[in-house]
């Protein structure tokens, strides 16, 4: 089995999963019914936010961010094994620690990935809703100057 | 009495805590707050509250306004403190503000600019003429709006995100060069702010200045007490994506995106003493959240006190101890607020000193009264 | 999308002492150095507490940076245990640290937060005073850029404060500061020894006890050490002094509870309009008080 | 279950260990001269001392090569030249070979912190100790400090506020000699 052309790299599922309700996306880590081991504890606490300005090129740093991240081995009944983390701007530890086993299960196609493809598609439909709404913010508000500029010629 | 006035102070506390907590409630039928409405009807107050915190946490911010009754000060206090019980667990690799997902994008020095101008949700436009119609709400409407909004929004090829206005004019030569990339920046939560300090702990001060104390300061500079004279060459409102390295692959990975306000402001021009050909020069304001009053007054304000760091300062905007020290709305609260406790016991040393230094004048007045 | 809010519960819970670990041992490096260099504000990246800036915050993370489960607390303001700050400040350690006794009485702690006065009762080499300071920069009033006081202060140079003191002497007949009275620390650093009444001051001189002066919204914590040299600014011809607290006929006022003749009073008006004094320490004149009835 | 399991097995690098220690640390520097012990802290005082200080915000020289690379890496700091360095460790039997920064007379907290580890403290040449801290004068004896350390230190102290401070160690006590402390080497 593979996944379907289009489907987001591996460097978008965590953001993506992260769209869904929490509680999803814990009871679809939970039921598969791995060993999972921490390779760093799951922790959460904050990132330093770190920008270049645009005007001069200093690096500066805006303010902090949220972080919560996880770093999982699992490992499989038969014996198979993988690797899977999870950075979210988020504070919930354990929630990162949900969506590292599901990226190790759906990175390995380990047993159960389709469930866990199936939930990164669905994090990919509430993105593109949410890209949709601002792409309307700019679509409607697109200032027209080759119309004014005409009027102003008259 | 004095005393009574200090004795029992645990009672008159759980009482104020009891007391602040009913006027929030008002009634028996008032209805609570949700944090979810808090978020997005109030989400300029929410974006006040982040950037002034130093921390984005919409969700935190939202229920520390409801908390705090609406107070930014207050609300914006509790993300600060909140911060301090957290772990710091890394520091992101610098982020591209040209990623970011655009909801609002304008300039006032060009109208064409590459990627054209999106209005956006503002207010600049709109007449402060107050809406009788928000008075009582219909809730289906209110749930009507989004989706007529987007039903009437045309097809549109527009991209996510856009090239800088200053990039078209730094190719023209009009601008001065990008400076290389230094090392870490200057961290103002961590080390104490020793004058001359580097661009980058101001940028970083104000990003989480109190709004109104920025806007006070670049008002001053913009009035006639500094010559700015800034052109928004483009102000810019979206999502920033944040990427931070995959703990398995290690590679770039989307951890999450922040609401940001972006300000690039050109200035007059200026030579340099060496004779080099004169550019214009720049002023950059930035802040967590949508706050465009904020970010300007920011550029201003960064273009104002590269100057005074160059020039010497010839205005209290100029000056970066002034400016740097007097626009944290955590720290100047807290010194009003501190005016409010007990001062029994300097207040007693100071009647003993005016009592001891009147006796001492006072007999001369007297002595003048006999005589006279 | 997620419109069920949620927060993280999970990571709910405070660590003893509330702020994380790094935060304490800035602080303690920047307590270390400040004992080293008697009287030299020492910067320090304070960190936002739950209360106002103002409302002791330097003191509380200098407390909180030395707090361990075996210590004696006691937290005064204004002379009293019972005051609003004293009160909240005491009921915030207490919940972030299981396992520290709280006091009232000035012996019986190991670790005392104060705001505003120093104990009448003398402390011992086994107490440290932590004390709450609002403004740690004795040259402000000379000087506004910081750098400048930094540059006057490394060189000992107070030639313009000493000006000051004496313009007010001209004026005045007297010097006017009533309290926060400049002082100086093993003859070097002037500090601003927090708002305490002159009556404190000469209890900075030869300390058995450590003291620690913390300021949260200036960022700086500096240090009388035990047994060192505290002197008040003054001239030949005018002394420092503390404030007096005679009647008019020379008498030295008692306090009306517990009739202590050598202790800072507080002055109160009764009823009638009556003048009254009791002792600013309540731990003081409350156990005074006791052993009378004892007695 | 983690890789942090074997970190907080040794108590040093446990909050409340570093607590109770930076309470010594304290007395140390209060009452200069004064012998603490680090023995309940699981490991050398060298060590103790220096997880109870160190994070990575400061840097720390260790010319000599003192620490074990594990514990290197637990401290986090980042290694500095023992004449930048915030914190210096070293063996005290040697001959200083370096001069450590003093600070400014702006910043005269940049001055390093030298922690010097000596064969034995309390038993051999007494120095007599006088300054703040001290009511008038006391003795800390020594064994195993090379003669010049008190040569050297007096130079770097004698620009007050510049200085820089020590912390003499043996394998469980230790003591401290605040740049304010003035040394009378006594002959035996």
């Amino acid at each position: 089995m593979n996944l379907p052309s289009g489907f987001p790299p591996r460097n978008l599922w965590s953001a993506l999963l992260a769209q869904l309700p929490s509680d999803q996306v814990r009871s679809a880590a939970s039921a598969l019914d791995y060993e999972v081991v921490d390779i760093t504890l799951p922790q959460s606490g904050l990132g330093l936010m770190h920008l270049h300005d645009s005007a001069l090129n200093d690096g500066f740093y805006l303010g902090e961010i949220p972080v919560a991240r996880a770093h999982v081995r699992v490992r499989c009944v038969d014996g198979q094994e993988a690797e899977g983390g999870a950075v979210l701007v988020d504070d919930r530890a354990r929630l990162a620690r949900a969506i590292a086993v599901l990226d190790a299960v759906l990175a390995a196609r380990l047993p159960g990935w389709e469930a866990a493809a199936k939930l990164v598609a669905q994090g990919q439909a509430a993105q593109e809703q949410r890209a949709q709404t601002r792409r309307a913010l700019l679509a409607r508000t697109h200032v027209d100057f080759s119309l004014l500029g005409q009027e102003e010629d008259e | 009495m004095g005393y009574v006035a200090i004795k029992g102070g645990k009672a008159a506390i759980e009482g104020a805590a009891a007391a602040t907590d009913m006027l929030r409630a008002g009634s028996e039928y008032a209805e609570p707050l949700v944090l979810d409405a808090i978020e997005g009807q109030l989400r300029l107050l929410v974006s006040r509250v982040v950037s002034e915190g130093g921390l984005y946490h919409p969700k935190l911010a939202a229920l520390a306004i409801k908390q705090f009754q609406g107070d930014t000060l207050e609300a914006a206090f509790a993300l600060r403190a909140y911060r301090s019980t957290k772990p710091r667990l890394l520091e992101t690799p610098p982020q591209n503000t040209a990623h970011m997902r655009v909801i609002r994008r304008i300039s006032s020095a060009f109208k064409d600019i590459p990627g054209g101008q999106m209005l956006g949700p503002t207010y600049d436009y709109a007449l402060r003429l107050l809406d009788l119609g928000l008075v009582d709400e219909n809730p289906e409407d209110f749930r009507a709006i989004a989706r007529r909004f987007l039903a009437d929004a045309p097809d549109s090829e527009l991209p996510d995100s856009f090239p800088k206005v200053l990039d078209a004019l730094r190719a023209e030569g009009l601008l001065p060069p990008l400076k290389p990339v230094a090392g870490a920046p200057f961290d103002i939560t961590r080390q104490p702010l020793i004058f001359p300090v580097p661009r980058a702990a101001a940028l970083a001060t104000m990003a989480r200045a109190e709004t109104g104390s920025l806007l006070a300061i670049a008002y001053s500079n913009m009035r006639g007490y500094g010559d700015v004279h800034p052109t928004i060459a483009e102000l810019r409102v979206g999502y920033v994506p944040v990427m931070l390295p995959h703990p398995v692959t290690g590679e770039p990975m989307e951890v999450g995106e922040v609401l940001m306000t972006e300000c690039e402001v050109v200035a007059m021009f200026e030579g340099d003493e060496h004779g080099s050909r004169p550019t214009f020069t720049l002023g950059y304001g930035a802040c967590f959240g949508h706050n465009e009053v904020k970010a300007i007054s920011m550029a201003i304000l960064d273009r104002a006190l590269q100057k005074g760091m160059t020039d010497g300062a010839t205005n209290p905007s100029e000056d970066p101890e002034f400016v740097l020290l007097h626009v944290d709305g955590v720290d100047s609260m807290g010194f009003a607020s501190h005016y409010k406790m007990p001062h029994y016991v300097t207040f007693q040393s100071d009647m003993d000193r005016l009592r001891t230094t009147q006796t001492k004048t006072g007999n001369d007045t007297a002595r003048q009264k006999d005589s006279v | 999308m997620n419109n069920t809010y949620e927060l993280p519960l999970d990571e709910a819970g405070y660590a003893f002492g509330f702020m994380d670990e790094y935060a304490k041992k800035e602080v303690r490096r920047a307590i270390l150095k400040a004992i080293c260099i008697p009287g030299y504000q020492t910067p320090y990246a304070s960190r936002e507490m739950p209360m106002g800036r103002g409302f002791g915050t330097g003191g509380l993370q200098l407390t909180l940076s030395l707090v361990g489960a075996d210590d004696t607390l006691k937290v005064i303001d204004q002379g009293s245990d019972d005051s609003v700050n004293a009160v909240n400040l005491r009921q915030f350690v207490q919940m972030t640290c299981p396992g520290v006794e709280v006091t009232e009485k000035t012996e019986a702690a190991t670790l005392i937060q104060s705001r505003h006065r120093i104990p009448e009762k003398p402390l011992t080499e086994a107490q440290i005073l932590v004390l709450q300071v609002p403004y740690p920069d004795a040259l402000v009033v000379v000087e506004p850029s910081e750098a400048r006081r930094k540059t006057m202060h490394g060189e000992a140079d107070y030639s313009r404060l000493l000006v000051k003191l004496y313009e007010d002497i001209v004026k005045f007949d007297e010097i006017t500061i009533s309290h926060r009275y400049p002082t100086r620390i093993h003859g070097h650093y002037i500090i601003d020894p927090s708002p305490i009444p002159r009556w404190d001051v000469p209890k900075l001189h030869q300390s058995k006890a450590l003291i620690l002066l913390g300021a949260g919204r200036e960022k700086k914590i500096y240090a009388v050490p035990p047994y060192t040299l505290a002197e008040p600014l003054a001239f030949e011809d005018v002394v420092f002094s503390v404030e007096d607290f005679r009647d008019a006929l020379g008498n030295r006022r008692t306090c009306s509870r517990c009739g202590a003749a050598d202790s800072f009073l507080d002055e109160f008006s009764d009823e009638t309009g009556k003048k009254i004094y009791q002792c600013s320490d309540s731990a003081y004149c409350n156990e005074r008080l006791a052993s009378e009835k004892t007695a | 279950m983690t890789a942090m399991t074997d970190l907080t097995a040794l108590s040093i690098w446990q909050a409340h260990t570093q607590q109770r220690l930076f309470r010594r640390l304290l007395e140390a520097f209060a009452y200069p001269g004064r012998l603490l012990d680090a023995a309940d802290s699981g490991t050398t005082a060298r060590l103790a001392i220096l997880a109870t200080l160190l994070d990575g915000e400061v840097d720390l020289a260790d010319p000599h090569g003192l620490i074990a690379p594990e514990d290197g890496l637990r401290l986090m700091t980042s290694a500095a030249a023992p004449e930048q360095a915030r914190f210096v460790v070293a063996d005290a039997a040697r001959a200083p070979d370096f001069t450590p920064t003093q600070g400014s007379l702006e910043s005269p907290e940049f001055g390093a912190t030298l922690l010097l580890e000596v064969e034995q403290l309390g038993t051999g040449s007494p120095l007599l100790l006088t300054g703040p801290g001290i009511a008038a004068q006391t003795r800390l004896a020594v064994q195993g400090l090379h003669p010049e350390w008190i040569a050297r230190r007096a130079d770097w102290v004698s620009a007050y506020p510049l200085g820089v401070d020590i912390i003499l160690c043996d394998a469980t006590h230790f003591a401290a000699l605040p740049r304010t402390t003035q040394i009378i080497r006594e002959a035996l």
